[in-house]
């Protein structure tokens, strides 16, 4: 069983109103150093599968390429 | 101050081409400016004068749809119509369509569709209090067309819940002529009092222009000219534009703060930003004011680094509002703005000079008589020809094809008509949506139309006025005969208004058709437009807004024309509502109107034979206009007790509809001496059922009897089946359960 | 009696609440979520909508809004406080209520009426126990969830107030559609009462929770 | 300023719909091979702020302890 990682993030232009909020959020509770959030989605996956295999599942499920870059990494089994 | 010379003579017509515009139309520009236009000057024509934003192609022939009429306020021209609706209450509405967006990514483009309408909304000082969407895909057997339904429908749930605007109503239709060009069209309604109808004008040289909202980013450039006005075919990945995420929190607090500067009156003109963003608000304001403007772009907030001026201009970042404030305003403005938590920036201020000047610091990247920005664009008259399919395809002979004549058969056919996509219940959809935020809506979704109350909820007034609101358009009547199909969707949702027990009052419309540039294509326009404006004038409703949509096509193949009929009827006492579901048992079942032998292009055709041809049913406008006027009258005597029109599907559909809705069972006879499945299925226009209690059927009658309107009195309501006589025995329950289902089974893929 | 509607960025249900008071005959107040006063309301209510757009959670920043320090004493010192949809999660979120709202299990935006019980009472809502009443939701993140042992507390205390009759529609467990606290002046729930309020809706079964507390707080004199 | 990479992650023991779905779909879409997706957020973060501040936002806002584990790292700029 192979374990991936994948970092799904707005593509480069692309506005991401939950990160801007949360970034005013966070300025007006008094943490004035903060530049930007972004918000993006942290997968874990699980499965019997090549790279190549779970590089077609982001396409097509995991991540919206229109508007999202994906980023995959494989989990080295500790 | 002069302006830069970032274009050489020779270099700028070849941008001209690549950004859309044709060599006259250049020429043109050249005769207005009398120099080389510059970067930012070719974007801004650009766009202003792309289709979207000029309406070149359907200008000439909009002018035909009657815009006045008793309630109206404000006829087309703005950024929506206006109507009163009684007691100084009126209420603004437009319908408009974001195809194009939706088909590239479906929940972001449809969320933006809402966001865009809703901002024509409050830009008039109304606030938005409901919303209705009208779409349009291919086959739900398709994985993709699921994807794009299920997105969408999310997208204008997402949007719409967040602002606390229930969307109340709409309709959907599954044809494989929209398989490569979904249709996303969305309508809002939004209340004020008269006094507070605002316009988007500048006006009051030294006011200050007042940027509210977003910052400014690249999304969206040349999103109105780009996909807008070109097909949809392979090529279009390569050209796709980085499309919009809709931010409707940052819309919620517009509203809230633009109805607040509106109301305490430190405005003196708001307009918003859509297609064209800064460059079509501004010289639109300009224009109507009759003014110039200057606008500083560094002072623009940017969400992106280096952003060039010609970038800012025409930038569709969403949510964003253009206001005009007296200087001694400024400050309070401002604040309001700060308290809403929403940037807002001076970004320039109005001149005499009648220019629209656009700047960085000191350096002019733009120079144009507003007026010609807004209101130079071209005119076409497009060459028009009647399509040969036309023809072939009415004289379709429906008696070719082998129908089911055993009760066994028939409630077969029936069940699966029930079942299929375009007749189907739509709870799947209108669960998404919330649809009672707001408390006044009266009639919800899964009736003919919806009805709201008036009421400014939660702020102390309250009225029983209420409006009825229906969109409809059978786009495969329009198909097959374009001047009557318009006018059908008209009829239709006239009727559905009336139904509700709502009186007419005005309509918008979303016009969305193929390529203007293709004759054939250009003549079912032209068709679809002369006679719903004939079928406007004969109910006497005007045409208040609209919104086109052009180049719908894919693989060179255009959708089937559509366009939709936004209407808005009026109900003095929200009491006087009605339901199509049958109520009690024993009352009687009254068909208004006579059934004819009409199966082409019928549903009833294209569920059973998978044929979309034939003559499309007959419309008598006065016919028509004397059933509506009937039923409503019954309604509002209180003697009617349900009313539900005949539609897709026919009577037997129409039936069984209430039949579900209300869970109880009829047992009628049909003796209109049909064939049964044109008795069941015809779908003759003209018809609505309604049930009266024993007692009050002799008054109906009366008023039928009046006006010379056809009927015929069918049976009554009670028991658990729909019985209907030597042709229909079905359980309620074996019909509820597959109408209720099916659309959560397609969309699942099973 | 005057009720403290409490209003944060993208609120929107606030005027639903201020409907249903005015049409039960009381008074109310919109209090601004930068304020750090009450107003000498006798009942807080904080409302359904989208506070901050519903982004990072629901409720997640509307929780360190000035005011809710306020409700935090108001509560502590016994007031009744009522959070309703949005106004529930910003409750969990504020440790408030217990517990967590996640989103519906099938992942969908619900708006639906939904046939409920009745578990037990509290200041806000005192129906006999098995009382079934209906009332409309409408949520994306309804799904409560909490640790076992909070559940265990939740159920002796007898701080579950309405259950989902029959499945929850969004995956609640224990079809928990509202709690309380242990005082029982705090009430969450994830249903909208307000909108059962006026009889337009055709159901009036949201008028028990705004006339009982009301009851209770005339016979306690205040 | 500093760079952090937050990933908040569901707790143990709380389903987490969205995997559930996703995995399901995953299967249905003929990855047989797919066991488990979870789904969490992968928040960027850039601000003037040392680990403990981060911490700081990480309890108070970014992530909600009652249902969520978060681990933060911080990125070494390039
Ligand atoms: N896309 C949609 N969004 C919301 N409500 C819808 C949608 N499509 C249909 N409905 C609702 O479902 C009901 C039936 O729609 P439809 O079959 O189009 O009615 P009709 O034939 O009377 O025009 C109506 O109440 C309509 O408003
Ligand atoms: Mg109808």
């Amino acid at each position: 069983m192979a374990r991936y990682d994948i970092y799904v993030t707005y593509r480069e232009g692309i506005f991401d109103p939950a990160g801007a909020t949360a970034s005013r959020a966070l300025g007006q509770m008094g943490y004035d150093s903060v530049k930007s959030v972004q918000i993006g989605k942290f997968i874990q996956l699980e499965a019997d599968a090549e790279l190549a295999e779970v590089t077609e599942m982001c396409e097509k499920l995991l991540a919206n390429p229109v508007i999202e870059d994906y980023r995959i990494v494989p989990v080295e089994e500790a | 101050m002069s302006i830069i010379n970032d274009l050489s003579a020779d270099v700028a017509p070849e941008l001209a081409q690549e950004l859309g515009l044709k060599l006259d139309e250049y020429e043109h520009i050249l005769e207005i400016l009398h120099r080389t236009p510059t970067v930012t000057e070719l974007y801004m024509f650009s766009l202003m004068w792309s289709e979207h934003c000029s309406y070149k192609h359907s200008r000439k022939y909009l002018r035909l749809f009657p815009s006045e009429g008793e309630h109206v306020l404000q006829g087309p021209g703005e950024n929506a119509g206006v109507i009163s609706v009684g007691d100084g209450w009126a209420v603004a509405f437009k319908m408009e369509s974001h195809n194009h967006p939706s088909a590239i990514e479906p929940y972001q483009g449809a969320a933006t569709g809402v966001g865009g309408i809703i901002r024509d909304i409050f830009t008039m000082g109304a606030r938005p209090i409901a919303c209705l969407d009208s779409l349009r895909f291919g086959s739900l057997e398709h994985p993709r067309q699921r994807y794009l339904f299920e997105g969408a429908v999310a997208g204008i749930g997402g949007y719409g819940n967040c602002l606390g605007v229930p969307t109340v109503g709409g309709e959907v239709y599954f044809d494989d002529a929209y398989e490569g060009n979904c249709l996303i069209n969305a309508m809002a309604i939004g209340l004020m009092r008269e006094e507070n109808l605002t316009l988007a004008t500048a006006s009051g040289v030294g006011n200050k222009l007042v940027l509210i909202g977003s910052t400014t980013g690249r999304d969206g450039i040349g999103g109105a000219s780009v996909l807008a006005s070109q097909e949809f075919d392979e090529g279009a990945e390569s050209k796709r534009p980085a499309v919009q995420v809709g931010d409707p929190f940052e819309e919620k607090l517009l509203i809230e703060a633009c109805l607040e500067l509106l109301h305490k009156n430190l405005l003196v003109g708001l307009g918003d930003l859509g297609a064209a963003g800064l460059t079509s608000s501004a010289s639109e304001m300009a224009s109507r004011g009759g003014v110039g403007l200057d606008i500083d772009v560094t002072t623009i907030p940017q969400r992106e680094l280096e952003m060039k001026p010609f970038e800012i201009m025409v930038s569709e970042s969403q949510e964003r509002m253009l206001s005009v404030v007296v200087p001694e305003n400024l400050d309070e403005v401002l604040e309001i703005c700060e308290r809403w938590g929403l940037l807002a920036t001076v970004i320039g201020e109005v001149t005499d000079t009648g220019n629209f000047v656009v700047r960085a610091g000191d350096e002019v990247h733009a120079e144009i008589p507003a007026l010609c920005l807004a209101d130079d664009a071209p005119i076409y008259d497009p060459a028009m020809s009647r399509p040969a399919y036309i023809d072939e395809k009415a004289a379709f002979d429906v008696a070719l094809v082998k129908k089911p004549d055993t009760v066994q058969e028939l409630g077969k056919t029936l069940v699966n008509l029930l079942a299929s996509p375009n007749i189907c219940s739509r709870r799947w959809i209108w669960e998404q949506y919330d649809h009672q935020v707001m408390c006044n809506t009266a009639v919800l979704p899964g009736s003919d139309a919806a009805v709201i109350r008036i009421g400014n909820t939660g702020r102390g007034e309250m009225t029983n006025h209420a409006i009825a609101v229906s969109s409809d358009c059978n786009g495969r009547y329009v198909y097959l005969n374009p001047g009557r199909g318009a006018q059908i969707a008209l009829a239709e949702a006239a009727r559905n208004v009336t139904c509700a027990g709502g009186e007419p009052a005005a309509i918008t419309d979303c016009l969305n058709f193929g390529s203007p540039e293709k004759p054939e294509v250009y003549w079912t326009f032209y068709e679809s437009v002369k006679n719903l404006a004939e079928a406007c004038k004969v109910f006497g409703l005007p045409v208040i807004s609209g919104n086109v949509s052009f180049y719908n096509e894919s693989f060179g193949e255009p959708i089937y024309p559509t366009p939709v009929v936004g209407l808005v009827g009026l109900l003095d006492d929200v009491e006087q509502r009605c339901t199509m579901h049958f109520k009690d048992a024993g009352d009687t079942i009254i068909l208004v109107g006579e059934t004819d032998d009409e199966l082409g292009g019928s549903e009833y055709l294209s569920v059973q034979h998978g044929i979309a041809a034939g003559e499309i049913p007959a419309l008598d406008l006065e016919l028509e206009i004397a059933v509506q006027d009937a039923v409503r009258a019954g309604i509002r005597e209180g003697i009617v007790k349900s009313a539900h029109d005949c539609s897709e599907g026919g009577i037997g559909i129409a039936l069984a509809e209430s039949c579900i809705a209300g869970n109880i069972g009829a047992n009628v006879a049909l003796d209109d001496e049909l064939e049964a499945t044109s008795s069941l299925f015809s779908e003759t226009q003209s018809r609505i059922v309604v049930t009266v209690a024993n007692g009050d059927v002799e008054r109906l009658l009366d008023i039928l009897s009046a006006d010379n309107v056809p009927y015929s009195v069918l049976g009554e309501v009670g028991g658990d089946r729909l019985i209907i006589e030597n042709k229909i025995d079905l359980s309620v329950a074996e019909m509820a359960e597959p109408f209720n289902s099916s659309l959560e089974k397609l969309v699942a893929g099973e | 009696m005057r009720f403290g509607i409490v209003r944060f960025p993208a609120s929107n249900c606030e005027q639903d609440v201020a409907h249903a008071v005015t049409y039960l005959g009381h008074d109310y107040t919109y209090i601004w979520h930068q304020d750090t006063d009450l107003q000498g309301v006798d009942a807080v209510v904080l409302p359904g909508g989208f506070s901050y757009g519903d982004y990072l959670r629901c409720g997640a920043v509307a929780r360190f809004s000035p005011i809710m320090g306020e409700v935090q004493r108001f509560a502590d010192g016994g007031r009744p406080v009522l959070g309703i949809c949005n106004g529930f999660q910003i409750l969990t979120e504020a440790h408030l209520l217990e517990g967590a709202l996640l989103r519906n299990r099938g992942l969908k935006f619900i708006c639906r009426d939904v046939p409920l019980t009745v578990e037990a009472s509290c200041d806000w809502l005192d129906l006999p126990k098995g009382t079934q009443i209906s009332l409309p939701i409408n949520h994306n993140e309804g799904n409560f969830v909490c640790d076992a042992d909070v559940l265990e507390r939740l159920r002796a205390n007898d701080q579950v107030i309405l259950r989902y009759a029959g499945e929850a529609p969004n995956g609640a467990l224990d079809n928990i559609a509202g709690i309380c606290n242990e005082k029982r002046n705090v009430f969450g729930l994830m249903p909208h009462p307000e909108r059962v309020v006026d009889p337009l809706s055709g159901n009036t079964d949201g008028q028990s929770f705004f006339t009982a507390i009301a009851a209770m707080m005339q016979e306690i004199g205040a």
